[in-house]
């Protein structure tokens, strides 16, 4: 039995009232409730504030690049599909420097869960717009406000048929916790798109701000009905729906490889016999 | 006539099939006993243009692609307008008789007599067998074998095809060009510098590749693919290059020997990927192979113009080895060295080749398989004290390494600088113990450095230096004036003989990190030294005087996209006369 | 008791204001007429953790950070305890009372009794500008105006919080340490080097800059925000720093003057456009702000261990021009001269600093921006012969330039090889042409280097080396050594100068490409020679050694992300003896 | 009046039978109704096959690197907003190494027209998949079938809500050309994407594969209709409509900005008393 305690405590570097720490908890709630030991979870994350989450729990870690957890996690996956690997960082280094890989992992349906701290800010640079931004939010660097249209990742995970794609909010943990052990369970891309207020740099979705908003997906809600599920990703402004927005039964990117059925591919020996038919084939 | 070695050049558009066949005589050759080096020079485009596929083959050793042709196999007009003035003096064209040229040294090949449309360059196949005066049977045997794979009605009409081309060039003996019998000898392999290096990466354990398709790279990743399932191995093909290192990177931490493969422009969109390993003390083999820059260049041709780049590619300071094959066996080799590198040192090791030498096909002893060991991703758990940390300082460097999920420990790292359990840090003496400890992995790799190979004696009287692919040239070169069968174009080198000179060579086969004992000795005896390199401005050289304060004045350089040859440097000599200055 | 110079440090978290309270510290001092030099020292995080601010402030000229702390203002016990041990002799602590220490050397600050909770920063202002004994009424107009934007009551409050902490801190006159008042002088301006960087760029004509945001160069973009209605220019935040890259070569490309910003990860990722801007030749100019790598490093720190990595950035062979500001007005001017170069050689151009500079505040006579001229993309069509040819080969390399749209003549060029139109090419003798074209361009460049600045005498017994943000400690520890003001920790060079021995300093504003006849002669005539740089390989030895085959073998290397004090040289000149070794 | 002959005629290094030499002509005529002349327009491009296509006309050019079209027009575009930029290459250009571009200028909705030759394959790397390839597409390096689901070029346009997204064939050279001139008359970005059939790589995608699926979007449907628009989105087995799927009025990114009220950034003076002022600043 794994117990919230192995995931252990630990000092953050994170602001005060940050919904980072909220997060956090949901997220340890979630990895005991799929009854996961820390040594059978491996976390990638990139830089922000959200990317240093899995330094605060007990767990393998991988924190790399700014924007490239995903390819990280895509080859430790092939490479020992016995991991469960869960993808943690901010909408900047997913949605933003991370955006192409975004797009090919839900392509691939790679069994890795993504944890997007959605602050729709550049919290670690101080406060830049990032792509979930809104339209015409105002920071130091767009005085006039974000040109650009803010970036809706259920819409394009939706739209691409993503195997699991799932909305939270810091401010319900329990939640939370749940959409983390779906996604887990989930076999496939899940995205989980956590709201998350940044205190420091975000005065607009505030906690209450997005408090006000937040609505669970009603029972009768089918997460595999496509068209419900676009509809569903672009209520945004009055409402905001949080819960396992779309779902589907795709099979798994490792299923694609046949070498995999003989396990991770990790401390394997070379076939020398088969390496000998392979060097006839140039004679 | 004799001829041995002979140089044998075909000429024509993308997609006329001159691969197939200049594959299909380059196997027969290889079957027959002979050495082989085979030139391929392509346009970046799939139909028409210019192409041509040279194979050079003999009863000796070969080591390097030559210049003037003794058989030109013309698929087309515009081989003969182009590549006329190339023809040795008793050189022979063969070519189609629709555009075939008035003259001796012309055989105008009835192509349509042998076959229909389809399988007529299999018939001047034919032709260029019975010229070269080659086994009709065996040579038979591969083209049916060749097309075998193929519907047997295929096979049947390439084999007709080519028996019609080689009765009817036996008849033309005035055009015979036989090559001596070779020794008889056990079966060889047939391998080009791509094929080498991805079996030199199964060999030693590579689990895992991903790519994204780039010029003159992409063969490894697919000469992998086409074993993958037999051998075990994952290859990916990523949605850019960055996406190609990164998972690569999360593959080789997760425990699965790893490597990538690219061309200059994908390499530059790793150089951060590079520094990631660096600083997670990831193993990772990352082949570059050279064409010319800068941006995208001329793609299908040749260079050694990215040496000083990949030796400094990443932001911060971290160790790496550089090797640079320069033949077929190296490619095989010095891939499962820079595995070992990879795994005993825990970064980014790389082998720079290129274009020339990725396609260039030879004849190969077998390699002995049962004797190749593979590497060895991780520890035993048990046999590590908790808590595990993955980044622990130690003597040389080097951290144990454990991978996740092979027992409780947990391995934690991070790209921003870490403690020692890998976990992010600001404290700054923390940061100076983990850039001594990554810094101390130098001193392993610098003593592990494989040496130059020289050739010649201690004090010559010119010393060419080489790396990489330049090998075989500079080496012939050298043997030529030596023996003094330079002919008429090595009347610089000549001189140097004439009056009892002497030449050497200087090999690098890792040009990172240079060890100037290993080389200065050689350098400071010799009464001139030139120093030999696809590019223009010297960067072996360069890498030299940084390391060893030895600055090499002279410096031949060649950047039009075509591989050095010996004829190339001796004329570079000439115009430098005894006095220096570049090519 | 007098001082002069004074180093003051505010400690605390990040998040209490020091920033705050440190720039308005130095805006008083520098309207006071003092010189400063500021060192901003903090973690990567937005709250919490341990900062400092660190105003180094005096009559004189200052170039450098210094060691010794003379006023430690600590706004949290943390900063004591980490402090206390830099304190200088008779140094005073000014600390809130809540955790001041007990001692004579700290004085506790009754901060609840000068102000709320929200304007404590202010008192402790107060306090710092007495024990200084600064003009009371001219500080506080400063906190007025600075805290004016917002509400009125906000600018009182605080300008009550100042004169109360002002008031209570007179009559602690045993703390007093006063800066004798200084000569008085015209109104000068108060920059760091990025907002120096921003400044240079729009005076030389800067139309567009496109960036991601990375530390430390983020205020560069911002500083351009800032003023872009007014000077009209856009600034465009990228997806990505490949994105950013291309944006400003687009941007240039169709005629106006770009620049990126970036830190050593941001650059890797830009480093295939580099190569782009080369092949194309379009001007841009790429400004790399320095941190500690590999990889994330250390993201809020300095160090100057990307200069290699800059120097051979992208695949392929082509010239650039590598500039290293030493000063905030070196950062203006070396950015225009990057402008200039950019234009001139149409290819990419550098300009590389570090987090030391990027946030160092200091006093800057205001540049006459009235004779500053700013770079003309393009000619005017008007006076070139028709067919335009973008790529026209010609003695220096530099084709006349055009930009699309200016007439009726067409604007081609190619990543791929090209022929003088632009056009893509695959003839190899073209490829020759473009080559040599390119690298004639390289002649022009080492024409204009910057060459490097001595100082001391001809032939001094040691002779101190650095680039880019290391210049002031270099300078001053030398002037310090020859004036015999070294003090207990001089002893080193004391003996040095015991013996009647001199010191002299080789600065390199400019460190690509490198001209040994710039500097070798001071190296050889030199009787000891050492290198000191902001990392731990000895970047810019290495590539003097490479250019000009002297190899200093002594470096003196700092790489835990602090900046280079005239302190820390000494001490590793004391370390490494008369005999050598690195620091 | 500008004239086709004013676009010349360029030898190329296509493969007989290539569709882009349809595409070269539908360009053309695109161009010519747009009333443009050569020197007006910018073409940018990547590698690849289909980025060749702009050295067979008269026009600016900037032909670039691998999947950095984007990024360089919309540079280009910003520094002079009076030039025609036009984006052109290869699906594997547009949507696989410049998949994150591909999402950032639909957000811009940056005034370029993006032309991309879609022939569900790299063609110039001789035949490995693409992002568009079918799913289960083999190849040499996709023996077993390409593993990813397709990318959808026009339901990630449509759902991101881009200004204009239209489809075309290279077997309809007239139909094209309209949607050229078309897509370069509407100010925003337009997307234009073409289905080109590679004669040496696909031969599942062929000619008569297209021909016998094309359709034209019907009179009655209305491209402002964003429901409509992603159900034609998705419609592609069995028959795949062509025209304007969808368009809306967002306006351009250049109106962001006001310092381009004065028109192109090219060949300004430094305004020095403005510049004096900002100094001042910083006393
Ligand atoms: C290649 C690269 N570019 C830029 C940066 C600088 N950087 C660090 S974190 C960050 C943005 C973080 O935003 P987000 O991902 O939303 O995380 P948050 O801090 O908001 O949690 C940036 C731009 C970097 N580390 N690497
Ligand atoms: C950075 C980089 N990576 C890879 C390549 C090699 N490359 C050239 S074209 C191409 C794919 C072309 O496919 P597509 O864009 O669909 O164009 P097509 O040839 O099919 O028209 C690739 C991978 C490159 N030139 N640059
Ligand atoms: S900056 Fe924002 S996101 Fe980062 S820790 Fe502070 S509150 Fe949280
Ligand atoms: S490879 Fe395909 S896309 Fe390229 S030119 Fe040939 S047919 Fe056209
Ligand atoms: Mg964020
Ligand atoms: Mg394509």
């Amino acid at each position: 039995m794994v117990s919230i305690e192995d995931y252990g405590e630990f000092e953050t570097a994170w602001c005060p009232g940050c919904g980072n720490f909220a997060l956090l908890e949901g997220m340890k709630k979630g990895l005991v409730a799929a009854e996961l030991e820390p040594h059978r979870v491996l976390f990638v994350s990139g830089i922000g504030q959200a990317a240093k989450a899995p330094h605060y729990l007990n767990a393998n870690v991988f924190d790399g690049l700014h924007g490239r957890s995903l390819p990280v996690a895509t080859g430790a996956k092939l490479a020992n599909p016995e991991l469960t690997v869960v993808v943690e960082s901010g909408d900047g280094c997913c949605y933003g420097e991370g955006g192409n890989h975004f797009l090919a992992a839900i392509r691939r349906n790679i069994d890795v869960t993504m944890i997007v701290h959605d602050n729709q800010i550049y919290g670690l640079t101080k406060g830049q717009a990032s792509p979930t931004s809104a339209e015409g939010h105002i920071t130091k660097a767009q005085p006039h406000g974000a040109p650009l249209e803010r970036f809706n990742p259920i819409a394009v995970a939706v739209a691409m048929h993503a195997g699991f794609v799932a909305r939270s909010f810091t401010g319900m943990t329990d939640h939370l916790a749940e959409m983390i052990r779906l996604g887990i369970r989930h076999r496939g891309f899940a995205l989980i798109d956590v709201l998350q207020p940044c205190v420091s740099y975000n005065r607009v979705n505030t906690f209450a701000w997005y408090k006000k908003r937040c609505y669970e997906l009603p029972a009768g809600y089918d997460p595999r009905n496509h068209a419900a599920a676009m509809q569903a990703a672009y209520e945004w402004e009055e409402r905001i729906p949080v819960g396992v927005i779309y779902q589907n039964d795709r099979p798994p990117f490792e299923d694609h490889f046949p070498v995999l059925g003989g396990g991770p591919l990790v401390g394997r020996e070379v076939d020398r016999a088969a390496l000998k038919d392979v060097l006839k084939k140039f004679v | 006539m004799k001829l041995d070695p002979v140089n044998i050049m075909i000429g024509g558009e993308a997609g006329q099939g001159l691969a197939t066949v200049g594959e299909l005589l380059s196997r027969i050759l290889v079957r027959g006993g002979y050495s082989i080096v085979v030139t391929q020079s392509y346009q970046s485009r799939i139909r028409g243009g210019h192409n041509t596929y040279t194979v050079r083959a003999g009863t000796g050793d070969l080591e390097a692609p030559r210049e003037p042709i003794d058989i030109l196999v013309a698929l087309n007009g515009e081989t003969i307008e182009k590549h006329r003035p190339e023809l040795a003096g008793g050189g022979v064209i063969l070519a189609g008789e629709s555009f075939a040229e008035e003259s001796d040294a012309c055989l105008a090949m009835p192509l349509g007599a042998f076959a229909q449309e389809t399988y007529r360059n299999t018939g001047a196949l034919g032709v260029v067998c019975a010229v070269l005066g080659l086994d009709r049977e065996t040579a038979a045997g591969s083209v049916t074998e060749a097309f075998g794979k193929k519907k047997p009605e295929v096979a049947d009409s390439n084999r007709d095809a080519f028996l019609a081309g080689y009765a009817w060039a036996e008849k033309q003996s005035s055009y015979a060009r036989k090559l001596p019998a070779a020794a008889k000898r056990g079966a060889r392999l047939m391998l080009n510098g791509n094929q080498a290096i991805a079996l030199g990466a199964v060999s030693a354990g590579a689990r895992f590749c991903s790519f994204y398709p780039m010029t003159p790279s992409t063969s490894i990743p697919l000469t992998l693919i086409g074993l993958a399932d037999k051998m075990g191995l994952i290859v990916e093909q990523a949605e850019d290059e960055i996406a190609a290192v990164n998972m690569a990177i999360g593959a080789s931490f997760a425990g699965a020997p790893c490597m990538v493969a690219t061309s200059g422009g994908g390499f530059a969109l790793m150089v951060e990927g590079v520094s990631l390993a660096a600083m997670t003390e990831t193993p990772i083999v990352i082949v570059v192979a050279q064409r010319p820059g800068p941006a995208t260049g001329l793609p299908t041709r040749t260079e050694q113009a990215d040496l000083e780049f990949v030796a400094f590619a990443g932001h911060g300071e971290f160790p790496r080895a550089i090797l640079a094959p320069g033949t077929v066996e190296e490619c095989f080799h010095l891939t499962r060295a820079a595995f070992d590198l990879a795994e005993r040192y825990q970064g980014p090791m790389f082998v720079l080749t290129d274009q020339f030498l990725a396609d260039s096909l030879r004849a190969v002893e077998p390699f002995d398989v049962t004797h190749l060991d593979r590497v060895r991703p991780g520890g035993d758990p048990g046999s590590i004290e908790a808590p595990y940390l993955r980044h622990r300082v130690t003597e040389g460097g080097v951290s144990p390494r454990l991978v996740p999920g092979a027992g409780a420990h947990l391995v934690v790292t991070d790209s921003d600088e870490h403690t020692e359990d890998g976990h992010l840090t600001e404290d700054l003496s923390e940061r100076t113990r983990q850039v001594d400890k990554r810094l101390a992995k130098v001193r392993g790799i610098a003593a592990g450095v494989i040496p130059p190979v020289y050739t010649g004696d201690d004090a010559p009287d010119l010393l060419l230096v080489s790396w990489g692919s330049t090998r075989g040239a500079v080496r012939e070169a050298a043997s030529l004036v030596s023996s003094g069968n330079g002919g008429s174009v090595w009347e610089a080198m000549d001189e140097i003989r004439a009056d009892g000179g002497t030449v050497g060579t200087l090999h690098f086969p890792q040009v990172w990190p240079l060890v100037p004992e290993q080389f200065l000795g050689h350098l400071e005896r010799a009464k001139r030294v030139v120093c030999v390199e696809g590019n223009a401005t010297g960067q072996l050289a360069n890498l030299i005087r940084r390391a060893s304060g030895f600055d090499i004045t002279e410096r031949i350089g060649r950047y039009d996209g075509l591989p050095i040859t010996p004829e190339y440097i001796s004329r570079a000599l000439e115009s430098m006369g005894g006095t220096g200055g570049g090519a």
